[in-house]
């Protein structure tokens, strides 16, 4: 388990390498990359700002993470959540989550996700042509949730 | 204590932390005083439903008790991942 | 989409650059990596064998990929599964799916795998120290099914 | 017709494939008349639950009409993934 909060970008392969290493006993690994996208609705996009709450955005990322392996049986997981100003295109976020079966890991993957979204203190502003906005939360993130609890 | 705002909070109040001594009881009574401060509070917190609150770095509510804690955040709904 | 049976090895990295290329529309990527472990319940796994129908094997990874386009609002995906004796620890299957958003990219993916399970022609040998045993097929993997129905 | 076994199917007849010139109407009257042919067809298609049948490379079922089809596969149930 490891989470990093950081500016600079990161490398999908080193982090899967990193977390399987030399294992022989792990049976799925699952990853999602969340990136920023040129559109939001029918508006154009050009960077995304992230803004975060140092200390409380490691705590509650480590609280995701602990939640989701006493849930699942999980061999390895690992987060990484970028801040600051992201061009499009750019990775924002990286979950990867190690275990014996598949259905552990495609489902503790998509809670830290879900969880992510809702909990962790992070907040988006999209540049746009005419000016910085910052992103609604969604209600369909929250729903989301609710599939957990 | 420390009050911190962040994103749009912090764009309207336009600061991004400062110290504060407050005889508020709760968070709830901590927002009255600081609306009644300056018209941009007022501003900042005319939607409470729009504003999430975080103690020491947890996330907590309106009616959570301030005896203790040094450090209380203000911010929008997260917009993470 | 693209689908390939193979029996040299892939690298996630490469797979995901290919697929996402200088796109800046993409939202989210879930990859899917199934990996040959050292164990399966008590017994010890020295190897794993992978049998396939040539052929038959590309048709029906082929009508999977497209099942979950048409199911979901994919962007682009990827099915990569390797056949022949693979030592444990190694690769066996890749799932990459780009989606603007991550309920679509999750589901596709879990969608994929659950079909591939039971519907691509593979059959599973595992050497064990007793010698090599045809791995059955899990009801589970049947039930998994059952929930894209 | 060509007719192809996988796994443990094609370990317990011997071969991978062969070319049988058949009048069978039906999967399963193509199936009776192998398990005649030679105990070692007997004993892999015992117990037809643990097999499935292909026809020109799309799954089948035993009921199915053979008129026309070039590549019938036998195998047990798929493991891939």
């Amino acid at each position: 388990m490891s989470v990093s909060v950081q500016a600079q970008d990161f490398d999908i392969a080193t982090e899967i390498a990193a977390l399987t290493g030399a294992r022989k006993d792990i049976g799925a690994v699952v990853t999602f990359t969340g990136l920023v996208r040129d559109t939001a609705g029918h508006e154009t996009i050009t960077d995304l700002e992230l803004e975060h709450y140092p200390g409380m955005t490691e705590y509650a990322l480590d609280m995701i993470e602990i939640k989701a392996n006493t849930r699942w049986k999980l061999q390895a997981s690992r987060i990484i959540h970028r801040y600051g100003k992201l061009p499009v295109g750019a990775q924002i976020v990286l979950v990867v989550v190690a275990a014996p079966h598949r259905k552990d890991a495609f489902e503790a993957a998509e809670f830290i996700m879900d969880y992510l979204k809702s909990e962790a203190p992070f907040w988006k502003k999209e540049g746009t042509p005419g000016g910085g906005k910052w992103v609604d939360a969604q209600a369909r993130d929250l729903d989301a949730l609710k599939r957990w609890s | 204590m420390q009050i911190l705002y962040f994103a749009w909070l912090r764009e309207r109040i336009g600061v991004p932390r400062e110290e504060l001594e407050s005889t508020a009881l709760t968070v709830a009574d901590l927002v009255a005083e600081l609306r009644s401060k300056d018209p941009r509070y007022d501003l900042a917190f005319a939607d409470m439903r729009a504003v999430r609150v975080a103690l020491d770095q947890q996330l907590s509510d309106l009616d959570a008790p301030l005896a203790g804690v040094r450090e209380v955040a203000f911010f929008p709904p997260m917009t993470g991942g």
